[in-house]
């Protein structure tokens, strides 16, 4: 048998096995914690570097029964999983060395496998599978460090996850029941086109379990108290990772699966983007607690990137007005690419965002008693921990949409789609929020740079430094050079929409 | 050869400016003798260019600067005894101020800021445009402040000091809409201007007064006259010169008596045409004028401080000055040369007043009249040298105020006869107040009793020397040069493009024309071209018109005496009035004028205003962005109570979004939204 | 010529900024020298600079995201190229003026060369997302320069700051992309081009004046509130209140300046198709902000405050002269621009040194400062005489050239702003000299004496350009005249067509 | 055969049970019961699908679902295993610490 032919997706191979080793590798010797993170880290960058070989595949290739696809989209998808996964391991090297990091690293690992299945997936069946091996993978790292606030955590975000795996299953089984198909590809072909009450029961449970992971209100109500709760490592890893999973799988459903529902789904994510960004904005304005402002922010976020879906059914189909740099681009196009550049610019700002946190926390933890979380830690940052706090500030500015990092490439990009495809309203209402938004983030600069420090200057942990510069010079990067990387997004977009 | 020099004029000045200003610290006497040095360069080179262009020529010098505007020099008769004035006087001033600040601490800054002045004086007087004019104008109004307030560290002189800019400055505002008005009426003529021409020269406003439209040559007429009425301290801005005595009696000499308020009368002289051109330019010229004339001689009457005297007649012979000008619609530009003989004799006497008054304070260390007496015992030269000074103000014959002051007086009645008798009572009364209120101070600082202790010495002769130069001149300046003078000036604006026959008819002159004037209102053919005043041999008055001044300088004197001479007293002054009569203690308050503009309108109106503003900003303007923020706020407080920790809570939003979606999306399917 | 002057002059700084960041006490050296630099290139631009050209000079153009049509675009024409000499000016003079900074100076000037950076950057961008990103820039430092060293609200200035200026770039950004999806070029591309949106937006048929009206609005208010213009003022007295003295300073100088170079460099063009209520809309703010500003100086307690609001009164006559259209207008407001920018340096170094040395700012509790502060007097003295509008400096001219050339188009309004603003800008200036400097000196401040002879140094030194560019004006006024000439020209065909 | 409209009531009703269980009981294992009511009966639907298309795909989706739903089970038995030894209880009421 050649296994040649499988090339992309030895990716997704070796850290599956990876994972299976670095458990029993584990088990098998004491101490190897960090062994074990140097292992994956290693893995990631390989797997890295198969799916940077394939980033931008013109013609997608399809596996296993027409039941994976490997295109510049789910590349794109990988990527940034991988980078994510990637970031979050390296910093974990700073904190999970002990007994027991093999299983931190392994479900890591598997649940970075579950999201780039969903990434490639084009079949019910793949999609539900990859889905649940990252949700249970990081149910279980939720509950990772077993203090009481990981284990309320966990037991939130499992329950709440279950229950939309259970509307997405059902949604599935209606889809299945309507079409006779689970593939992506046939359900577009059956005709949906006689709607009638199950289509839309359909069509909502899916979302419904989408946006669970992608925190859309009102399905984000575990994502704040999870994201506070859990390890702040994990918790990047949620928000940057296994959020935008949720993004991945709608993409390819929605998009090409449910295209002759365009008009419901559009509807529904034009109040779910505007509701959701306004109630994540407005909510962390208030909050005390650092990671939870970021989860909040982190559910803004999310309502913004949603306006890609609104602008694919607003400008769906329609013939490209327009061309850049004399290439064709309908408005669709570039709605989604605007929301590919902004997931991949949200998932290396909060992933750097959280990183950040649990540095602080890690300063804090042994001598306060108080939440170390609290904003008041982050006082006088910029003394105590002179980069931690200005890789803070930059994902800060950038999350805030502020130029030249990648938070603007993406908003810009994303709210200019808006605009091009007459959504003005929505990109007002995006506007305002992004505005709003810097209530809060200026909030957090101002303590760590205006106010007097909390306690005396501590040494910043490797791990999370070389994570934390990493992610800053990628977010810089995107923002001062962003070419490339629009590029990329537009031709990523391009495999959901017909040629 | 000297006009080749004329930059030199503002430019020795300007010099000494600069080295009072930065090594004048280290000068003895703080480097006086620059100041004073400087300044006579500046009359050298005036002399001599009196001497090059005298009779019959003017220099007019002229370079781009920015925009439409040039710099240039442009002088003319006008400009050329202007300059010769005050560069004598602000010689003579400079020079007896060496003694006068010998010891000041602040003589440097004095001289540095006296230096300043006298160059912006020069440049205001010399410029060949009206934006030129301007600045210079408001330079000096710059070095009036800078010397009012030269003794900062009083509070009334910086409260003066700050007045007299702000009062100014509302003439100014006036006088900036008057440019404005001008430069865009003018523009809009869309003039071909041959190289060297610019809209603002006064030439080539002169030759197209007459294309502009006679409603905006009255506007325009009257922002001039605002800003002249600023500077010149006539009604209602004079407040602020009074005040102004609080700086050095130099400054008030040289800026308050002799020079910088002449500013106003001599930017009136110098539109001359342009107020002659717009209807009723003139009849506000001479309304403000005269109301002036007498109503700032009642104060005179009734002030007690030395120089708060000499500052309301300087009022009021400024209003002489303006009624002169605003006579010009019966007589012609016959007027300017009238007024401007007054203002040139003028700063002679008024000058010579000051600086007797400051040798006397120098001395007496004291302004206050009622703490002097009998200082003529002791201080002979200023004793007499102020007698020549007072006579001359008082209009007592063949001194120079009688040829200039009623020169006014006869042609206003030459107006009466034509247009309206009220000027000619006002400065017939302001005239017998003049003699009045002069001989009062006169009498009681320099005879009588000494009221107090003060110093008895005479000032030294570097003050002293100043005061006989200058009294000579107050006394036989207007006898020498009446004649010549009159000539001289009245062929001013035959040196420019201008049809007075055309204005005269824009302007409303048609009553002069009915009358018989039309010739002396017609520069060419007025009789004062043959060398002397032509409205006398057109129109002889009668004889107790001509004589008229003289019985009212004699007598005013002799009414002073008989209530201020010990030797003739027959009343005695607190008796004529009882202490609550209302008219003594209007005038005594200045016609309240303080109460009304600084007490009602600077700090009630004004500055309500801007409490109501800051009122409006802080609730209104920044308030409903406070008031936006703690709503959004309180919103987000509210919304953040949804998280209630519970999960069942959770699932129950879940499935009421789910809800909210199917309805919402029914509905739209069911109105064809979707 | 020095090639790619502009890049070096964006570039510099922003080395200089990390260089200083991590010099520590040494930063001070490392700031002058870093804005030494472009400030040596803008004089020697200066001297090549063609003031009689309509085109842009210095031009340097690279593709950056050809994809949605970004172009790293720089030049200067006569509209920038003053507002960039004003801005190395401005950056050396602050440096020196910060010379005794001791509380991380590191940081402070490493900020201020960033701002150089961002201001530079507005006014020599090209392209408007270029353009976008500077103008965001620009909020960084100055959030952190009121925020660190700021007084004791400082929290509440800086983030009212950054949100207030935030929203209003947003707007503007929104109708940024609004221009960029209507224009297309010849081959169906996007570009956001600024001088080929700007003349593109004359074109009825691409841009219809309903459409039109909408970008317009969005421009504007962008650049109002960075004016600021009433009634969007509120953010900048807070600001200036709270601000360290550079901070302050750049604020008023520069980063004001940055709101007017977008009414002339982008409003100004697309004014002539708008609809015509715009010029009585930006006419009547233009009115309000003179007259207002004026009103509300007088009112003010603080000297600081008193200065900000003089700030918007000031400001208010570059939009009366922009709206005005007419070439003496043009010219006067870009002058104002210039003049303002210098001119407040001095008025807020004043109100500075007064805080430092006194340790207050309440007008009613100074008395009798020039007793002991002889030098800082006179400068301070020259700074409010230059700022009410004496003649023979540059204010003088900048505010006759917008009063002269305003009365054309707009009489009444013009006359309104001479009655009721000259006397009471001369009004709060006096009063607050008066009342801070003269009088007999309190006894409290009996031990107070002339400040350091850097901050002297800067006082002085703006006072003399002050002096020069009041008596020749014309050394900038010639460049800014052909830029008005330029922004007259589709005037000047529309009166031709009678529209106007 | 049965029709298929009854199979979907019956897997409808499994599902609000499961929802409604979910939404109002407090004891973990409820909820964990409430949840794999939810997720059988999709795969009710499932076979019952399968069985009238007919069509195995849907089969083969239910089988992985049993898997998947046996997995999250055991994840969810060991949170709620873990958190009674943390707090002595699993009455969610009690474990709400994070909020607003």
């Amino acid at each position: 048998m050649d296994f040649s032919h499988y090339a992309p997706l030895w990716g997704e191979a070796l850290l599956t096995a990876l994972a299976v080793l670095v458990v029993l590798l584990g088990s098998l010797m004491k101490d190897s914690g960090k062994l074990m993170g140097y292992l994956s880290a290693a893995g990631i960058v390989a797997a890295l570097a198969i799916v940077a070989n394939t980033l931008t595949i013109s013609k997608p290739a399809i596996f296993f029964f027409d039941t994976v696809s490997v295109d510049a989209l789910s590349q794109f998808f990988k990527a940034v999983f991988l980078i994510v996964s990637l970031l979050v391991v390296i910093a974990s090297l700073s904190k999970y060395t002990g007994k027991g990091a093999d299983v931190y690293y392994a479900l890591l690992l598997f649940a970075t496998v579950g999201m780039m299945v969903v990434a490639s997936s084009v079949d019910l069946v793949t999609l539900f599978v990859g889905f649940e091996l990252a949700s249970l993978s990081t149910y279980a790292l939720a509950a990772f460090d077993k203090s009481k606030k990981n284990l309320e955590a966990a037991m939130k975000y499992f329950i709440f996850g279950s229950v939309s795996s259970a509307f997405m299953l059902f949604g599935f089984s209606l889809l299945y029941g309507m079409t006779g198909s689970t593939k992506l590809a046939d359900i577009a072909a059956a005709s949906l086109g006689n709607f009638g009450p199950a289509t839309l029961v359909a069509l909502l449970f899916v979302i419904a379990g989408f946006a669970f992971k992608m925190a859309l209100v009102p399905f984000h109500m575990w994502a704040p108290d999870t994201y506070e709760g859990a390890p702040a490592l994990v918790s990047a890893m949620l928000a940057a990772g296994s959020k935008k999973m949720g993004f991945a799988a709608a993409f390819r459903v929605l998009l090409i699966g449910l295209i002759a529902l365009r008009m419901e789904w559009y509807l529904a994510f034009a109040i779910l983007a505007a509701v959701t960004m306004t109630l994540g904005n407005l909510a962390a304005c208030w909050q005390d607690n650092v990671r939870r402002i970021l989860a909040y922010s982190s559910i803004a976020q999310a309502g913004y990137i949603a306006i890609g879906f609104v602008v694919v059914g607003a400008a769906y189909g329609a013939a490209p007005v327009t061309a850049f740099n004399g290439l064709a681009v309908p408005a669709a196009q570039l709605g989604i690419a605007g929301a590919l550049l902004l997931i991949l610019g949200h998932a290396l700002m909060k992933t750097g965002a959280f990183i950040g946190t649990a540095q602080v926390a890690s300063m804090v933890s042994a001598s306060s008693e108080k939440d170390p979380d609290d904003i008041s830690n982050y006082a006088g940052l910029a003394q105590r921990a002179p980069i931690t706090a200005f890789c803070m500030l930059i994902f800060m500015f950038a999350l805030a949409g502020i130029p030249p990092t990648a938070g603007y490439i993406g908003k810009f990009v994303l709210f200019s789609s808006a605009i091009y495809s007459g959504l003005l309203w929505l990109a007002v209402i995006a506007i305002l929020n992004s505005a709003l938004s810097l209530v809060y983030y200026l909030r957090i600069i101002s303590y760590m740079y205006l106010k007097e420090p909390a306690g005396p200057k501590v040494s910043e942990p490797k791990g999370y430094v070389v994570a934390l510069v990493l992610t800053l010079i990628a977010v810089v990067w995107i923002g001062v050079f962003p070419q490339s990387f629009v590029d990329w997004a537009l031709q990523a977009a391009a495999v959901l929409l017909p040629q | 050869m000297y006009a080749d020099y004329a930059y030199l004029i503002v430019g020795l000045p300007v010099l000494a400016f600069v080295l009072c200003l930065f090594v004048g610290w280290h000068l003895p006497r703080g480097g006086g003798f620059l100041t004073a040095l400087a300044t006579f360069g500046a009359l050298v080179i005036s002399l001599g260019i009196f001497s090059e262009i005298y009779p019959d020529k003017i220099i007019h010098q002229s370079m781009p600067w920015f925009a439409n505007f040039n710099v240039g020099i442009l002088i003319d008769p006008l400009a050329l005894v202007m300059l010769l004035m005050v560069t004598f006087v602000v010689t003579l001033i400079h020079t007896y101020a060496n003694g006068y600040m010998n010891g000041d601490p602040g003589a440097a800054r004095y001289f540095a800021e006296a230096a300043l002045f006298t160059a912006s004086m020069l440049g205001l007087i010399y410029a060949d445009n009206l934006l030129q004019l301007f600045i210079f104008w408001e330079l000096v109004g710059l070095c009036s402040y800078l010397l009012i307030g030269f003794w900062y560290r009083k509070p009334s002189a910086a409260a003066a000091a700050k007045k007299a800019f702000l009062t100014t400055r509302v003439g100014d505002v006036l006088f900036l809409t008057g440019i404005i008005l001008l430069y865009n009426n003018m523009a809009s003529l869309n003039l071909a201007l041959k190289p060297g021409e610019y809209l603002l020269q006064f030439p080539v406003i002169y030759a197209h007064l007459a294309e502009i439209p006679p409603a905006q040559l009255t506007l325009i007429a009257l922002g001039l006259l605002g800003g002249a009425v600023g500077k010149s301290g006539q009604f209602p801005l004079h407040v602020w010169l009074p005040d102004a005595m609080e700086g050095p009696t130099t400054v008030s000499a040289m800026i308050h008596a002799a020079t910088m308020v002449t500013a106003g009368v001599y930017l009136v002289a110098r539109m001359f045409p342009l107020f002659y051109a717009a209807p009723h330019g003139l009849t506000a010229v001479a309304a403000v004028g005269a109301f002036t004339a007498l109503f700032a001689a009642t104060m005179g009457l009734t002030a007690f401080d030395i120089k708060r005297v000499l500052a309301f007649s300087t009022v009021s012979q400024l209003g002489f000055m303006m009624a002169g000008l605003g006579i010009g619609a019966a007589v012609g530009t016959m007027a300017v040369g009238v007024a401007m003989f007054h203002l040139i004799g003028h700063s002679f006497f008024k000058a010579l007043l000051f600086l007797g008054a400051g040798s006397v304070i120098h001395a007496v260390n004291t302004n206050d009249m009622r703490e002097m007496g009998g200082v003529g015992k002791y201080m002979k030269w200023t004793m007499y040298t102020m007698l020549i000074g007072s006579l001359s103000l008082a209009g007592f014959p063949f001194f120079t105020g009688f040829f200039s002051k009623d020169e006014i007086i006869v042609i206003a009645y030459e107006y009466g006869v034509l247009i309206n008798f009220l000027p000619y009572i006002f400065l017939v009364l302001a005239a017998v107040l003049t003699a009045i209120y002069t001989f009062r101070m006169w009498f009681s600082v320099f005879t009588g009793k000494e009221r107090s202790n003060y110093g008895k010495h005479e000032s030294p002769m570097i003050m002293i020397g100043p005061l006989v130069i200058l009294a000579v001149f107050a006394f036989g300046f207007g006898f020498a040069a009446q004649s010549d003078f009159y000539s001289y000036l009245d062929s001013n604006f035959e040196h420019y493009d201008v049809n007075f026959e055309e204005l005269s008819v824009i302007g409303g002159h048609v009553l002069a024309g009915e009358h018989g004037a039309t010739e002396a209102a017609t520069g060419e053919h007025a009789p004062a071209a043959e060398g002397e005043h032509g409205a006398e041999e057109a129109h002889a008055e009668p004889w107790y018109i001509q004589i008229l001044p003289i019985i009212i300088a004699i007598g005013g004197i002799l009414t002073a005496g008989l209530f201020y001479w010990d030797k003739i007293k027959k009343f005695d002054p607190s008796q004529v009035t009882g202490d609550n009569d209302p008219i003594r203690k209007m005038l005594l308050k200045g016609y309240y004028q303080h109460e009304i503009l600084t007490g009602w309108f600077a700090e009630g109106v004004v500055y309500g205003t801007a409490l109501i503003c800051n009122t409006i900003d802080i609730k209104l303007v920044d308030g409903w962005l406070n008031w936006l923020s703690a709503w959004v706020m309180g919103f987000a407080q509210n919304i953040r109570k949804v998280q209630s920790g519970v999960v069942q809570n959770y699932v129950t939003a879940l499935v009421l979004g789910i809800v909210v979606l199917v309805v919402v999306i029914s509905l739209a399917k069911e109105v064809g939204l979707a | 010529m020095i090639a790619n002057a502009i890049s070096l002059m964006i570039i510099v700084p922003l080395i200089g900024a990390l260089v200083s960041f991590f010099a520590g006490s040494k930063a001070k050296f490392v700031a002058l020298l870093a804005s030494l630099i472009p400030l040596v290139l803008s004089l020697q631009m200066y001297m090549e600079f063609d003031k009689t050209s309509k085109i842009m000079q210095f031009v340097e153009s690279y593709n950056w995201v050809p994809t949605l049509g970004v172009k790293y675009t720089v030049g200067v024409d006569g509209i920038g190229f003053p507002l960039l000499f004003l801005s190395t000016i401005v950056t050396v003079l602050v440096i020196i003026y910060s010379w005794g900074e001791t509380k991380k100076p590191n940081q402070y000037f490493a900020l201020l060369l960033l701002n150089e950076v961002g201001v530079l950057g507005v006014f020599t961008a090209l392209d408007f997302f270029l353009f976008y990103i500077f103008w965001e820039i620009v909020l960084i430092p100055m959030f952190f320069l009121i925020g660190s060293w700021g007084g004791p609200r400082k929290d509440y200035a800086a983030i009212k700051f950054f949100i207030y200026t935030h929203v209003a770039s947003l707007v503007m950004l929104l109708a940024i992309f609004a221009l960029y999806f209507t224009y297309q070029l010849p081959d169906g591309s996007r570009t956001f081009d600024m001088l080929t949106l700007l003349q593109a937006t004359s074109d009825k048929t691409i841009f219809p004046t309903s459409l039109l009206n909408i970008i317009f609005a969005g421009l504007l208010l962008g650049f109002l509130v960075k004016m600021p213009a009433f009634p969007f003022h509120t953010w900048l007295p807070d600001a200036h209140v709270e601000a360290p003295t550079a901070g302050s300073v750049v604020l008023a100088a520069l980063l004001l300046k940055m709101g007017g170079y977008g009414l002339f460099r982008v409003i100004m063009p697309m004014l002539p198709n708008v609809d015509k209520a715009f010029v009585t809309i930006i006419a009547i703010i233009a009115v309000l902000s003179i007259v207002y500003g004026a009103f509300m100086a007088l009112a003010q307690k603080d000297i600081k405050k008193l200065v900000a609001y003089s700030s918007v009164s000031h400001m208010g006559f570059v939009t009366l002269g922009a709206v005005a259209f007419t070439w003496m207008s043009i010219q006067g407001a870009m002058f104002q621009q210039f003049s303002h920018g210098i001119i407040t340096c001095v008025l807020f170094m004043s109100a500075g040194t007064i805080q430092h040395v006194v340790g207050t700012r309440v007008i009613a509790d100074l008395g009798g400062l020039a007793d002991r502060m002889p030098k800082f007097a006179v400068l301070m003295m020259a700074g409010f005489m230059a700022s009410l509008g004496l003649p023979g400096m540059s204010g003088f001219v900048a505010e006759f050239m917008v009063l002269t050339g305003s009365y054309p188009t707009l009489p009444t309004y013009t006359i309104i702003v001479v009655f009721l603003s000259v006397a009471t800008t001369a009004a709060y200036h006096l009063w607050a000299m008066q009342k801070a400097m003269f009088g007999p000196i309190l006894k409290k401040y009996m031990n107070v004496h002339d400040p350091h002879s850097y901050e002297l140094f800067s006082m002085a030194m703006i006072i003399v350009l002050t002096l020069i560019f009041g008596i020749q004006p014309g050394l900038i006024t010639d460049m800014m005249g052909t830029a008005a000439t330029q922004l007259m020209e589709p005037v000047v065909t529309l009166t031709q067509m009678g529209v106007i | 055969m049965i029709p298929l409209e009854l199979n979907i009531l019956l897997a409808s009703t499994m599902f609000t049970i499961g929802l409604y269980g979910l939404a109002t009981q407090k004891n973990g294992v409820k909820l964990m019961m409430c949840i794999e009511l939810m997720l059988n009966s999709a795969n009710i639907n499932l076979v019952a699908f399968s069985a009238y298309l007919p069509n195995v795909n849907g089969q083969v989706f239910a089988l992985f679902s049993i898997a998947l739903a046996a997995a999250e089970a055991g994840v969810g038995f060991a949170i709620l295993i873990a958190l009674y030894r943390l707090y002595g209880t699993i009455d969610l009421d009690n474990i709400n610490a994070m909020r607003w």
